[in-house]
């Protein structure tokens, strides 16, 4: 290690100098978008799921097209979009909404495939109840649809921690970026970034611990 | 009572009933034999609304289920109606489907409490009844995947139950079962059957509880009924060569019988 | 020598760093030099890389004996990092000279002026005309937004004054910023904004007469320069005694830079060294 | 517009080789990661520990740093220890590696998501694991990944613009240069969106088609619905740049 | 011969099978019987590998099958070894396990050509001879899938048949049957049991089968062997009061039997 940080130059006070910048950043723009983020889109998600499932045919058809859309285009584009088409909204929120919307759509999969498991004998139990469509999904479909999405969510919320970065395209800086600047104001660029990475190991890794043992879990308890 | 007139269903090209006419009187226990695929689960499946029929009518009372004849046409009830009689026919399903994310005595009174609007304290009243009934009542606040076969099954008439149907459709009820277990939930069916008047379609593959339970067998071939009869004639001197051909399927040979011991 | 574009090539394009390089360029006839796409200094028209510091690089590396002027394609950031590991001799992209930076790689001497202007929309409806005065309209209660670059000087200068600022990824999205009643202003390198207000005469945005920031009372005049690695001093020595003989006067300055829209303000005065920029010391 | 159209023709043999570059990206990079994801996923579901823990922490770590970090510590820092590679080979690799990470883990959940009566029914005919594998378990894995492989590869499609932090001259580099006579709106908002969704559709489109093979090999059917919807057919719980 | 000297299994805490030693002599019909949960299954699965007993040896023709003792020691058996004994062992399985990405033939002959090395021309001439057997010749080329329950169940056990096993093991392999179709399963079955002198251990729950094909039934219950005799014993006349519980349970009353018609 001491002859790779000498061969790389690695400089201490850097270092130093750069961490508070980067963990700053990394709580007030990555962390917030990612957490508001999820929140969006594990609601959303869910909207669009149950829309593609319960709306009219075309509804559901036209729904499905856009979700599918904004899912295969890259959430730059997205974002510049957005960033021009809304004057009125400042880019953290619209990155908010713009990551939301995006992972919604997949999330919406997510669900999906989870309503989609929920057995057809569990339908049919709700049908020879009498049970009303909406105590149906509230009381029987979604909250066992919801169990198999929450490691899910974990990976997505995850993934989009690792595309914070394409917010500085409508001017928010994030961690990476706020790294990346430091690195063009002083051409140190190593330090910030090797330490851009260790933070979103330190910060990824516990979360895919957590999923991974939930997942466990639920799988244990279904 | 339950009429089927001129009932046929098909998916897609396959016609799993054809032209079915028959009733069940109020009371009535009627079982239904026959070999797979030959329609049983779908006759329940159709009084349960869980499909619909491709023609013809289904009178539950004499008031038309899903379907009823307008101006000489066949057009669909409104949902309202077809959920108003739905409320009188309860199901047991072979698979048991109780809903894993509640605890059995929710399982139980969410019906009755969403749907018919008791209060919380009485329909666990009442719930509370039925799994003594079932023998369950030490069970109430459990987990229902942490309870064995037969106990799920018996959880499971409980909740068909506690909707007070004037109708129970039971579809191999005791198939998912060990064998031991399989007397527990039986005994428990015929002791419901004993103690109420509650009507009864019954498919199965035990013959000796279609035997005791039921005033009727109905023996299925190909979506149709081949035969009719009281069991003790069924069992004993069927007439038609595919029902005689079918219980010897199902029993063995009459000389091989175990259980003479 | 022509100059062609090698976008894609490995990092042994460039010659390996230290003694003897500037014989080996001299032997080899080509240099590659990193850019990272800005107008009007060094970007890529058509295909071709051209501007006024690779105007400068081209004549300046042809007397040397270089013929052929190779340039690389490069994301700001990328720059410096990739001079460090040998995928480019030098970095032609009129980087401003700081001290900080000064620690980290060798600047030639100055090659470029800098003065700053704000770009707003036609008319100046806010009637800006320095970042003094957008602070004394904010203090005035007056919403004003300014627009900078990310991580650019002038991100720097409205720290310094304790703006709130909001900002963007490059040029073309501070102008699309003003243009789209983003921002109010935009503020950067006057070279920069008067190329691309003539470039965009479609946009709504102009730009306001070049200013001389000051902070604490101290004029922030920057200067650019060309970057080596650290350890190539010969190949830099005998750059900045090619650069001295375009300095040396306005003709011969505006002869090479010129077309770009380079006016006698940009040429560097003859006693600014790159040693006192470095210090910190105020251009004066 | 029309001087856009014509700033668009104009652009157009440039963007042309800016697609062919996030193309040949995105099938270089896919198939490294489809390599790697195989390698790593078996490693991560072997029995033994000395193969599962080097693939784990491979796995976390390139899915726990970001692809910009990658990217900048192979091609900016790799040579400063000696290892200098093409910009085309580093932007490859860094997509492998980064996709390759998280596409093991849906190797590894599909692998284990074959049912248990599979992998009993091989030890009853003794067959050793190799075989198990490359014949009973793979096949079957393998129809259940395609959807969530489907999805990382749309997602490793939209990464490839990452790679101009390299000089790489990709697609959205020319986008970028076509904002400059245009406007962004137009540049990134109509031409970027529209060729990046054409992509990722014919990419779903030939992914679905595996799928679709892969099923009936399997004896399962399926619909010709689910053969045109761009829908992947279950989701990924997980994928990112 | 299979012989079980002290064998224990637990699942953590649960000890399913407890200090089993019994013996299987060549040639055998051993059927398993007893309820649900009392270690049938995992007596078939600890021989086939599929688990490791806690303690205990196995011995197959006198060979340690997973475990030896050596030094006084129990020390695991190198995998190759376990693998040379395991390939005397064939199982059907109450699933099937067919696999779905091969047809037919190939299903039956994978194991003749990778494991034992034969050619393809002699795995597929051995394995037309098997679905002859077992009367799916003309399948050969199909899908698994597309067969019924009982063909996919005849196929699986001429695929456990193509290794040429000594032993075979049998897991209430027509539980998952029709009742109508369990009859040809149950045929074939007795066929092989006739015409070939494999060792078969067989779980099921048909007591008819049971008695007719074995000649020694084990009753288990709570992991431990409570009794054994001939079927002839067993069903007529049981001695001990839980196994003539368990067979009052599985078989129903004496007086209501079926079939007496
Ligand atoms: N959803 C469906 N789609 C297509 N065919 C169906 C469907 N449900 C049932 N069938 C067919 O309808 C016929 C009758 O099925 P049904 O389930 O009523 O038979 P069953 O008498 O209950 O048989 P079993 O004893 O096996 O339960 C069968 O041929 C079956 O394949
Ligand atoms: N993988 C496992 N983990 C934990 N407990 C297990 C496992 N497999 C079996 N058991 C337990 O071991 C005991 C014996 O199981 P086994 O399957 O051998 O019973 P069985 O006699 O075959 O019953 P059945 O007639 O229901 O098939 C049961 O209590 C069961 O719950
Ligand atoms: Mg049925
Ligand atoms: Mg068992």
């Amino acid at each position: 290690m001491i002859s790779i940080t000498t061969a790389l130059d690695w400089n201490w006070d850097t270092t130093w100098d750069v961490l508070p910048t980067l963990l700053s950043t990394f709580l007030k723009v990555t962390l917030l978008v990612t957490v508001l983020s999820t929140l969006i889109a594990a609601l959303l998600g869910l909207v669009i799921a149950m829309t593609l499932r319960l709306a009219p045919k075309p509804i559901a058809v036209t729904v499905k097209w856009i979700a599918n859309f904004i899912r295969m285009t890259p959430i730059v584009v997205q974002l510049l979009f957005a960033y021009y088409a809304f004057l009125s909204l400042d880019g953290i929120t619209i990155g908010i909404l713009i990551f939301g919307i995006h992972y919604s759509t997949y999330m919406s999969e997510v669900y999906r495939a989870g309503i989609d498991a929920v057995p057809q004998g569990q339908w049919e139990a709700t049908t020879a109840l009498s049970m009303s469509t909406r105590r149906t999904w509230t009381a029987v479909i979604i909250p066992q649809a919801l169990r198999a999405t929450i490691p899910a969510l974990g990976n997505y919320a995850v993934s989009m921690f690792k595309d914070t970065p394409f917010l500085l395209v409508i001017g928010v800086v994030e961690m990476v970026n706020a790294g990346l600047i430091f690195g063009g104001n002083t051409y140190r660029y190593i330090e910030p970034l090797t330490l851009v990475g260790i933070i979103f190991l330190l910060a990824s890794y516990p979360t895919s611990l957590l999923i991974g043992r939930l997942e466990k879990r639920l799988a244990f308890n279904t | 009572m339950i009429e089927f007139r001129d009932i046929e269903k098909s998916y897609g090209d396959h016609l799993v009933l054809h032209e079915l006419n028959f009733s069940v009187a109020k009371g009535d226990r009627v079982t239904l034999i026959g070999p797979s695929g030959s329609g049983k689960t779908t006759i329940l499946r159709l009084v349960m609304t869980l499909e619909e029929a491709t023609d013809g009518y289904i009178f539950i009372d004499g008031q038309p289920l899903t379907h009823e004849e307008r101006g000489g046409k066949r057009v669909a009830r409104s949902k309202k109606d077809q959920k108003d009689i739905r409320k009188r026919i309860g199901m047991v399903f072979q698979q048991f489907n109780l809903f894993p994310n509640m605890s059995v005595l929710e399982n139980i009174i969410e019906a009755p409490v969403h749907v018919l609007g008791q209060s919380k304290a009485e329909a666990t009243t009442r719930a509370m009844e039925l799994l003594e009934k079932v023998g369950l009542a030490d069970k109430a606040e459990q987990h229902p995947t942490s309870l064995s076969g037969g106990q799920q099954q018996r959880v499971a008439i409980a909740r068909a139950l506690a909707l007070d149907p004037e109708i129970l459709l039971l579809d191999e009820v005791t198939s998912a079962l060990d064998p031991e277990i399989v007397g527990e939930v039986l005994g428990i069916l015929r002791n419901i059957a004993e103690t109420t008047d509650i009507t009864m379609l019954i498919v199965t593959h035990e013959m000796q509880f279609a035997r005791d339970v039921s005033n009727r067998v109905l023996m299925f071939d190909g979506g149709k009924i081949v035969e009719e009869a009281p069991p003790s004639v069924m069992f004993s001197d069927p007439k038609h060569q595919r029902t005689k051909d079918f219980l010897h399927a199902v029993l063995g040979d009459a000389e091989g019988t175990i259980g003479t011991h | 020598g022509g100059t062609t574009t090698t976008e894609s090539e490995g990092g042994s394009a460039a010659a390996p760093a230290g003694e003897g390089k500037l014989q080996a360029l001299k032997d080899k006839g080509s240099i590659t030099v990193a850019i990272a796409g800005e107008a009007p200094y060094s970007y890529e028209e058509n295909g071709e890389a051209t501007g006024a510091t690779i105007a400068l690089a081209k004549k300046i590396f042809g007397d040397m004996g270089i013929a052929e002027v190779n340039t690389v394609l490069v994301d700001w950031n990328g720059l410096i990092p990739g001079l460090t590991a040998g995928r480019s001799d030098a970095v032609s992209a009129g980087m401003s000279i700081l001290p900080d930076r000064c620690a980290n790689a060798d600047f030639a001497d100055p090659e470029i002026m800098y003065t700053t202007t704000l770009m707003v929309q036609k008319g100046n409806p806010k009637g800006l005309t320095d970042l003094d005065s957008v602070k004394a309209k904010i203090d005035a209660g007056e919403k004003i937004k300014l627009a900078v670059l990310a991580g650019g000087i002038e991100a720097g200068y409205a720290k310094a004054l304790d703006l709130d600022v909001q900002s963007v990824p490059d040029a073309q999205t501070g102008m699309d910023t003003v243009d789209n009643g983003r921002a109010d202003a935009f503020a950067m390198t006057a070279i920069s904004l008067n190329f691309m207000a003539e470039q965009n005469p479609d946009a709504n945005v102009e730009t306001t007469d070049a200013f001389v920031q000051e902070i604490d009372g101290v004029p922030q005049i920057g200067a650019g320069s060309t970057v080596f690695a650290q350890g190539d001093d010969e190949l830099r020595e005998a750059y900045n005694e090619g650069l001295a003989k375009i300095t040396e006067s306005e003709e011969s300055y505006l002869e090479v830079v010129g077309e770009y829209g380079f006016t006698a303000e940009n040429l560097p005065p003859k006693d600014l060294t790159t040693e006192e920029l470095c210090k910190g010391a105020p251009a004066k | 517009m029309d001087e856009k159209l014509a700033a668009l023709v104009e652009a157009m043999p440039r963007l042309l080789d800016g697609i062919s570059v996030t193309v040949q990206l995105t099938v270089l990079g896919g198939l490294a990661a489809f390599a790697l994801s195989v390698a790593l996923g078996l490693a991560a579901t072997h029995p033994s520990k000395a193969a599962r823990i080097p693939a784990r922490i491979i796995i976390e770590f390139f899915r726990g740093t970001s692809l910009v970090v990658q990217l900048f510590w192979l091609f900016y820092v790799m040579p400063l220890l000696g290892v200098d590679m093409h910009p085309l080979v580093v932007g490859v690799l860094a997509l492998g590696l980064n996709y390759g990470a998280y596409g093991a883990e849906v190797v590894r959940g599909s692998i284990n998501s074959v049912a248990t009566g599979q992998w009993e029914a091989t030890t009853a005919l003794s067959m050793g694991s190799f075989q198990r594998m490359r014949r009973v378990i793979f096949p079957q894995a393998w129809a259940l990944m395609i959807p969530s492989l489907n999805n990382l590869l749309i997602h490793l499609m939209k990464g490839t613009a990452i790679v101009s932090f390299i000089t790489i001259a990709d697609f959205t580099y020319h986008l970028d240069q076509l904002k400059r006579v245009t406007d962004t709106v137009f540049s990134y908002g109509v031409i970027g969106l529209l060729s990046y969704f054409v992509i990722a559709l014919i990419l779903t489109f030939i992914m679905n088609a595996l799928e679709r093979r892969a099923k009936r090999r399997l004896g399962q059917g399926i619909t010709l619905k689910s053969v045109l919807s761009p829908a992947p057919a279950t989701a990924t719980p997980g994928g990112g740049a």
